[in-house]
């Protein structure tokens, strides 16, 4: 089930770039004067990049590297970012400063799909173009933001489900370690899943979903439980990498074998990636944080004139035993 | 009238309504024990307990740094940020060996350590003020330290304190054993033990009677410090990982709750220390049983409040407000 | 009164009872400490970058601050009695999450809904507190993990987001401005004179005090120290609920995320502002200049452009350290 | 409100308030065995008996503090069964209690207007009115200040008259007033006195709780002795003597008490070679001003003067916890660290502090572990404490004082206010200290005790202790001292030795230098 377009996006060397999918949502649409923003010289000017969470797991701390260095290399000298902390709040303030400070144009990671209705107000006041990238903003594209690009977490969803029907054979019992409770990513990685278990393999039962916050401790500690209480449970999905090394670890520590319980994840982290190779790990699906390239070259494009579409859909890779071993040094 | 002191009989019943008072969170773990047996499947297995014990031993050493803090109406919400910091020390030092590790991130803990207990005890800044600064710089420092990122620890030495046994007994759960036995002599039998609990109590009189209060509190904050940083160090062991983001997130909340629950009261003057263990057992316990039970979060969350609220509603007279 | 005349041949004191002036600049300073660090933190800021003192940029901080600063309030009467309310992060969500939803039925409904539902998450935490004399940290504790639990189970686990469509009445109480100001940090200013009126100028406000500053006494005198204290938990409540609901407004939608560690930051403000954590003083002007500084630093933090997130977290504990301390300083009691 | 009752009282009158059969049972301690007791219209009632006999426990029950195990209150003839002192204070029930029982944070003026404070339009509080009647109400008992500072920052005794102000200015049927002298000067008492007779005429009845047994014969009309929480005797005060009143306290017979006398200092000891105290030049702005005294060993030395004379400001300078601008003290010739409790107990100064509850005892702790606080490091070794030497220790003055408790581990918040004292005392004996400062060391203490501490004060010196002794009741500190050094003003005006050494000495030393300055 892989849809990958060899169109390499900049970037380029061992590590992998961010591939576009094809088709991407609706035709190319929004342009410079259809947004209503001022054409302006990226290299000069004030872009503000908003990041949502600490870079200190391995996804935030590339998305970030990737968009500065992409800003350096595009010649941007003027790049101000802020970290929102993982408080909504915070980053809705960071991004009004961010204004305040003068931004041309705004990069934004949102934590948050909804209640970015102050920003947008002030930014369309002044009409500066935002690119929402990793999660989308609900709002009107080309109006309130111009385009989102990333990864479509309901479809990761879809594919760890695919993969987890794989390797049970269509039948088994799973258990689920939830991202963070409220978060957008956990209901869409936790819908796409669900649904596509429902509709292809009626034989799988999710018998445990609890939540893992997204940290490898946590995901450790629920799954160490979980074996003794669902000591039946087959296949472990989880919605991150990280919780996934956690359920690792407590396999291990539970005196389990490699293989003996299928781990699907998300995310495709270098560490995941390893694990696959190692066996502990069945399959991981990729959700790639390089936005820089993709993101700089949206910009331009659209500051040059040219047509965008309402949103840019990267395709995601997949990993599993079969490309493990070549993919490990290109994961992040 | 005789010269003797005049001692006045105590009733057999008021006995054991006080028995009750200071010990109902061992009848609330008993409870907890009794109805999970009943209702959760492999509840009652040496592989279960194991994992309870193992789970529970950073949240029991941090809790009785936090036990003494409190003992002297002050409070630590640093232990967390702590924690992330000798996590984060590990792997830079691994290289110079484990004992070298080990004594490094121990180090760091007293360091915070140092700078809690001054400002309380020689700006007088209000402790739980004092604590946030490092709380929130406190993980950051261990961010950067890190490079922000999550390392694998591979060396089995420091592993093996975090999945080998001493006679069938878990390490982790052996040091915590450890350390609350020390913390119960230092509390009990110590000069020191005895002038921090009188310092929680009555700051004025303990000052009036000569007692070294800012030592105290000072030595009482390191000593925070220094067990939050033993259990970042054993959590490293057990995670095998140095995870300086996640480690210790909400620890504080968890080592409070268990020191309250364990019927030391926030406004200082007391400590318990076996209490505060059972306190910590009691949190590990309804998380468990939560978790076992596959409840959502959303149930979760207010059955825990329910059951949190249970627990000290049983201890209540124990503590203050 | 009873005693009318009285044995006032020589008085027993001489006017060395007087405070001298030094004395009352001193207590001037004490109380007002988070003033001045703010107004020394202001101008650091003005001077080292220009960006600071723009309209646009203050009118920013005093918005974003706004929402923590009525909950502040609240939690300064909360902990003036010798209390702490640890829910009102998970309240202020809560409170969010019921404007979105309740606004189906109307404006009237998204407030009343919010301000009613934590009001009883106030009422019941102020009555174990009061009446059955549980701890204060314990049952706020409680009212945090359950009042998040509440809010998830209305949003299905966090998976729905209820919006309040654009154009309500409600939205506008969120998002209006007056003046480059909106809407919240008049109101919040609002709320705060009357806070304040109501802490130094009703018997309310002194059985709030008495009963922080020694609740045994306070009981002798009569104060009624049960229906204060659960009055200040409801009073809390309903401030983080109606806090939570204008943030909604703003936000037009009831964001489920939010709230989480805001009572740190609260109580932090509070404490800042000269408020005792262990009861019996505080203010709540002094409130207002803590919650300032915090968004003051976060803003100066931004300012410095590049740092990194763990760089910003070592700065702004710095930062807070050296408020701390400089507030501690001036705000020194003389002790025996 | 309901009014006071405006007639005089005259025997025919039913009881105003009736306490009957009233039993209180605490985890452990019958503190009231079936007391009864009944009050008319203005009489002043005494309630008199030994430490921990109940006193305290009576008067709560009374006012709504405490709900009585069995029997009930009435007033006028109705069950009155107060839920709460606010209640009994609607119903006219007011009372002063022992430990003050106000705000210290809050302003004396709020303390003393607390609930009807004067109001402005809107209901909201007048504060510029309210602080000219707490002036005002306050000047007319003698005492002169800031009233918008904490009440905190005045001394006990000041405090004291602001509760007692508190409690007589609203409109009242029922005062009851608990230990309202132990800190109070004679001038202070006598104001008191005016007000109790004040209240008299107006039909208002009065319960007085007092150890000093001289005041109880000057106003009280009827008598209640409690001994171990059971009514002993009751009637009429003029129909007992001074002698069977101690020996009906104590349980004792008439023969035994008269062979006492009336303070226990026998003035055997004789001050002996070179002093071992020596403060010289002690100054903090705005409250000492160059105090200098010295003490020799066996010597007892007395510090007079008015409320806020700077007694209690000089004994915590000396013992090291008072910021000092200038001065300093030496202990045997060694100079001791200034602004250093820590090392003014190590150089061998121990000081009883008059504020027993805030700066005294430890309330969490036990009356062990409140007897060996100050002594740890003597009974430790290498910081690791002895539970043997501690238990010796604590057992030893336990018994020499006999301090009155369920054992070494009750909490000491549960004594009596009393055997709280003897706790503390204690405690600074147990450091084995070389001087002894002793600020108001009997306040609060039954006569039997009382006595007690005062042969124990004795003794003290007399096996070399130098002593300073504060105290406001000035027969013990005429009798208890070789030499009394007045202050006025955080300074010294005189110094008191032998035949000049009398109470009217005393008085006349301070009134003549009041007068002097006061204009
Ligand atoms: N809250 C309490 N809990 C337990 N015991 C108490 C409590 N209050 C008083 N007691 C006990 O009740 C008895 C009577 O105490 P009370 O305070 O009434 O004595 P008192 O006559 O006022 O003595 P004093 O003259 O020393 O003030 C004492 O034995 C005391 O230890
Ligand atoms: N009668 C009074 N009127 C006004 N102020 C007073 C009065 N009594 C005490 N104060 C205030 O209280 C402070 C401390 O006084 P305090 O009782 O207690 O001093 P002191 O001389 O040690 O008295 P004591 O001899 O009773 O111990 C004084 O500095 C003064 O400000
Ligand atoms: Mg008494
Ligand atoms: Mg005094």
């Amino acid at each position: 089930a892989k849809s990958e377009k060899d169109q390499q996006t900049g970037g380029g060397g061992a590590q992998a770039g961010q591939v576009v999918q094809t088709p991407t949502g609706s035709a190319p649409s929004c342009t410079i004067d259809k947004f209503g923003a001022a054409k302006f010289d990226p290299k000069s000017s004030v872009i503000g990049f908003s990041q949502s969470e600490k870079e200190a797991n391995p996804f935030r701390i590339a998305e970030t590297a990737s968009i500065k260095a992409e800003a350096k290399q595009e010649g941007i000298a003027n790049l101000r970012t802020t970290n929102g902390q993982s408080q909504f709040s915070k980053q809705i303030s960071d991004v009004q400063q961010l204004i305040a400070q003068g931004a041309k144009a705004l990069v934004i990671a949102p934590l948050n799909s909804d209640g970015w209705e102050p920003v947008l107000q002030q930014a369309s006041a002044k009409h500066i173009p935002i690119i929402t990238i990793d999660r989308k903003i609900n709002a009107t594209a080309c109006k309130d933001y111009v385009t989102f690009i990333g990864s479509d977490f309901y479809e990761q969803g879809r594919r760890a489900a695919d993969q987890m029907i794989k390797a049970l054979g269509g039948k088994g019992k799973v258990a689920i370690l939830l991202g963070a409770s409220g978060n957008n990513v956990t209901t869409e990685r936790t819908g796409g899943f669900k649904d596509e278990i429902a509709k292809k393999a009626p034989g799988i039962q999710i018998t445990f979903e609890q939540t893992g916050d997204f940290a490898r401790e946590k995901g450790q500690q629920v799954t160490e439980q979980m074996i003794q209480s669902h000591p039946d449970v087959n296949a472990i999905y989880a919605e991150n990498d990280e919780m996934a090394l956690g359920a690792v670890t407590a396999l291990k520590g539970a005196g389990k074998k490699a293989g003996d319980i299928k781990i699907v994840s998300v995310d495709g982290t270098r560490n995941a990636v390893s694990q696959i190779v190692s066996g502990w790990i069945y399959a991981v699906v990729e959700s790639n944080p390089r936005f820089g390239p993709l993101a700089f070259q949206t910009l331009s494009k659209f500051l040059n004139g040219e047509p965008i579409p309402d949103k840019v859909i990267i395709s995601d890779r997949e990993y599993d035993s079969s490309n493990a071993k070549q993919s490990v040094a290109s994961a992040y | 009238m005789s010269d003797t002191a005049v001692a006045l009989p105590r009733p057999a019943g008021a006995r054991t309504l006080a028995w009750l008072q200071n010990y109902g969170v061992y009848a609330a773990i008993a409870a907890l024990i009794v109805v999970n047996i009943v209702i959760t499947p492999h509840f009652i297995s040496t592989e279960n307990l194991r994992t309870q014990l193992v789970q529970v031993a950073p949240v029991v050493i941090v809790s009785l740094g936090m036990a003494l803090v409190i003992g002297t109406e002050g409070v630590d919400l640093s232990v967390g940020s702590v924690m992330a910091l000798a996590t984060a020390l590990i792997p830079l030092y691994l290289g110079y060996g484990v004992g070298a590790a080990i004594l490094v991130a121990l180090v760091g803990g007293v360091a915070v350590g140092l700078v809690n207990g001054s400002l309380v005890a020689f700006v007088n800044v209000q402790p739980i003020v004092a604590t946030l600064c490092l709380f929130v710089g406190g993980r950051g420092l261990a961010l950067v330290i890190a490079g922000g990122r999550l390392k694998d620890v591979h060396d089995t030495t420091l592993l093996d304190l975090g999945s080998s046994s001493l006679v069938g007994i878990p390490l982790p759960v052996v040091v915590a054993a450890v350390l609350t036995v020390l913390v119960a002599g230092v509390v009990r039998r110590t000069t020191f033990g005895r002038q921090l609990v009188a310092i929680g109590g009555n700051r004025t009189a303990s000052v009036l009677s000569g007692l070294p209060v800012r030592r105290v509190l000072l030595l009482v904050y390191v000593l925070s410090g220094l067990l939050a940083a033993v259990a970042g160090v054993l959590a490293t062991a057990r995670l095998q990982a140095s995870d300086p983001s996640s480690l210790g997130l909400l620890m504080e909340l968890s080592a409070i709750t268990a020191v309250v629950v364990g019927g030391t009261p926030l406004t200082g003057g007391r400590v318990r220390v076996l209490g505060t263990v059972a306190g910590a057992l009691l949190i590990q316990l309804v998380r468990a049983t939560l978790i076992k039970h596959n409840l959502p979060d959303s149930v979760a969350q207010m059955v825990q409040a329910v059951i949190i609220l249970a627990a000290v509603y049983a201890a209540r007279g124990g503590t203050g407000r | 009164m009873t005693t009318e005349q009285a044995t006032a041949d020589t008085p027993v004191t001489q006017d060395a009872y007087a405070p001298s002036r030094r004395d009352r600049t001193f207590g001037l300073i004490q109380r007002h400490g988070a003033t001045a660090v703010l107004v020394l933190l202001l101008l650091v800021g003005s001077l080292s970058f220009a960006r600071f003192p723009t309209g646009e940029n203050l009118g920013d901080i005093a918005i974003t601050s706004s929402f923590p600063a009525m909950v502040a309030l609240g939690m300064t009467f909360v902990i003036i009695t010798g209390g702490i309310d640890l829910s009102v992060g998970s309240v202020f969500a809560l409170g969010g999450v019921l404007a979105a939803y309740a606004v189906r039925w109307g404006t009237v409904a998204g407030l009343l809904v919010p301000l009613a539902v934590c009001g009883v998450v106030g009422l019941v935490q102020g009555l174990l507190i009061a009446r059955v004399r549980l701890a204060p940290f314990i049952v706020t504790l409680a009212g945090l993990l359950g009042a998040r639990g509440l809010l998830l189970s209305i949003s299905h686990e966090g998976a729905t987001t209820y919006l309040i469509p654009h154009g309500t009445v409600l939205a506008r109480l969120g998002q209006g401005h007056l003046f480059g100001l909106g809407y919240p940090v008049y109101l919040t200013l609002v709320l705060f004179v009357i806070g304040g009126v109501v802490l130094q100028r009703t018997g309310f406000g002194q059985a709030v005090y008495a009963i922080g500053g020694a609740e045994d006494a306070a009981a002798l005198m009569g104060v009624p120290v049960a229906r204060t204290k659960v009055v200040v938990y409801v009073l809390s409540g309903m401030l983080a609920g109606l806090s939570g609901a204008l943030n909604a407004a703003r936000l037009s939608s009831g964001v489920t995320i939010l709230g989480t560690g805001m009572e740190l930051d609260v109580i932090a403000a509070v404490v800042i502002g000269g408020t005792l954590l262990t009861g019996g003083a505080g203010s709540v002007s002094g409130t207002i200049a803590g919650v300032l500084l915090l968004g003051v630093i976060q803003n100066l933090i931004n300012q410095i452009g590049d740092l990194s997130s763990s760089y910003q977290q070592v700065v702004s504990g710095a930062f807070l350290a050296v408020v701390v301390v400089a507030q501690t300083y001036l705000s020194r009691a003389r002790r025996l | 409100m309901t009014d006071p009752v405006p007639e005089q009282a005259n025997a025919g009158d039913p009881p105003l308030l009736e306490a009957r059969d009233i039993v209180k049972r605490f985890t452990g301690v019958l503190a009231l065995d079936r007391v009864t007791l009944s009050l008319r219209p203005g009489e002043v009632h005494a309630l008199v008996g030994e430490n921990g006999a109940g006193k305290s426990t009576l008067i709560k029950v009374i006012t709504g503090v405490h709900r009585p195990d069995e029997g009930e209150v009435r007033l006028a003839g109705r069950t009155a069964g107060f839920a709460d002192p606010l209640d009994a204070q609607r119903a006219g029930v007011q009372a002063v209690h022992q430990e003050i029982g106000l705000v210290p944070d809050l302003s004396v003026a709020r303390n003393l207007l607390l609930g009807r404070e004067p109001r402005r339009a809107l209901g909201l509080i007048d504060t510029r009115r309210m602080h000219q009647t707490a002036a005002r109400t306050l000047e007319s008992y003698g005492v002169r200040v800031d009233v918008r500072l904490p009440l905190r920052s005045l001394g006990v005794g000041a405090q004291q008259m602001v509760a007692l102000a508190r409690a007589v200015s609203v409109d009242a049927r029922v005062v009851i007033m608990d230990e309202p002298t132990s800190s109070l000067e004679p001038r202070e008492v006598e104001t008191l006195f005016g007000v109790i007779d004040r209240l008299r005429g107006q039909g208002i009845a009065v319960i007085y709780v007092s150890h000093r047994l001289d005041e109880l014969y000057r106003i009280c009309d009827g008598v209640t002795v409690l001994r171990d929480g059971r009514v002993v005797h009751q009637g009429a005060l003029a129909d007992l003597d001074r002698l069977r009143l101690v020996s009906l306290m104590l349980g004792r017979d008439v023969a035994q008490v008269r062979s006492e006398g009336v303070t226990r200092f026998s003035g055997a000891h004789e001050a002996s070679g070179r002093p071992v105290l020596e403060a010289s030049g002690l100054t903090s702005r705005h409250l000492l001003d160059d105090v200098s005294l010295t003490i020799r060993p066996r010597e007892v030395v007395g510090l007079g003067g008015l409320l806020g004379a700077g007694r209690t400001e000089t004994a915590k300078a000396i013992a090291g916890v008072l910021p000092l601008d200038a001065g300093g003290v030496t202990v045997a010739g060694l100079p001791v660290r200034r602004g250093s409790a820590t090392a003014a107990v190590r150089a061998g100064i121990a000081l009883l502090p008059e504020d027993r509850k805030a700066e005294g005892i430890v309330p969490t702790l036990s009356v062990r572990d409140n007897i060996a606080l100050a002594a740890l490091p003597r009974l430790a070794r290498a910081g690791v404490v002895s539970d043997a030497r501690i238990d010796r220790i604590v057992e030893t003055f336990m018994k020499r004082l006999r301090i009155k408790a369920t054992g070494p581990h009750q909490p000491v918040a549960e004594l009596s206010g009393g055997n709280q004292q003897k706790v503390l005392l204690a405690r600074w004996l147990a450091t084995e200290p070389k001087v002894l400062l002793l600020d108001e060391p009997t306040r609060g203490i039954d006569v039997g005790a009382k006595a007690e501490v005062q042969a124990l004060v004795d003794e003290l010196a007399e096996a070399g202790l130098a002593v300073l002794l504060i105290s406001s009741d000035l027969e013990e500190l005429v009798e208890g001292s070789d030499r009394v050094v007045v202050l006025r003003g955080g300074a010294v005006v005189g110094e008191l030795t032998g035949d000049e050494l009398t109470e009217e000495g005393v008085m006349t030393t301070i009134a003549a230098h009041t007068r002097e300055n006061a204009g």
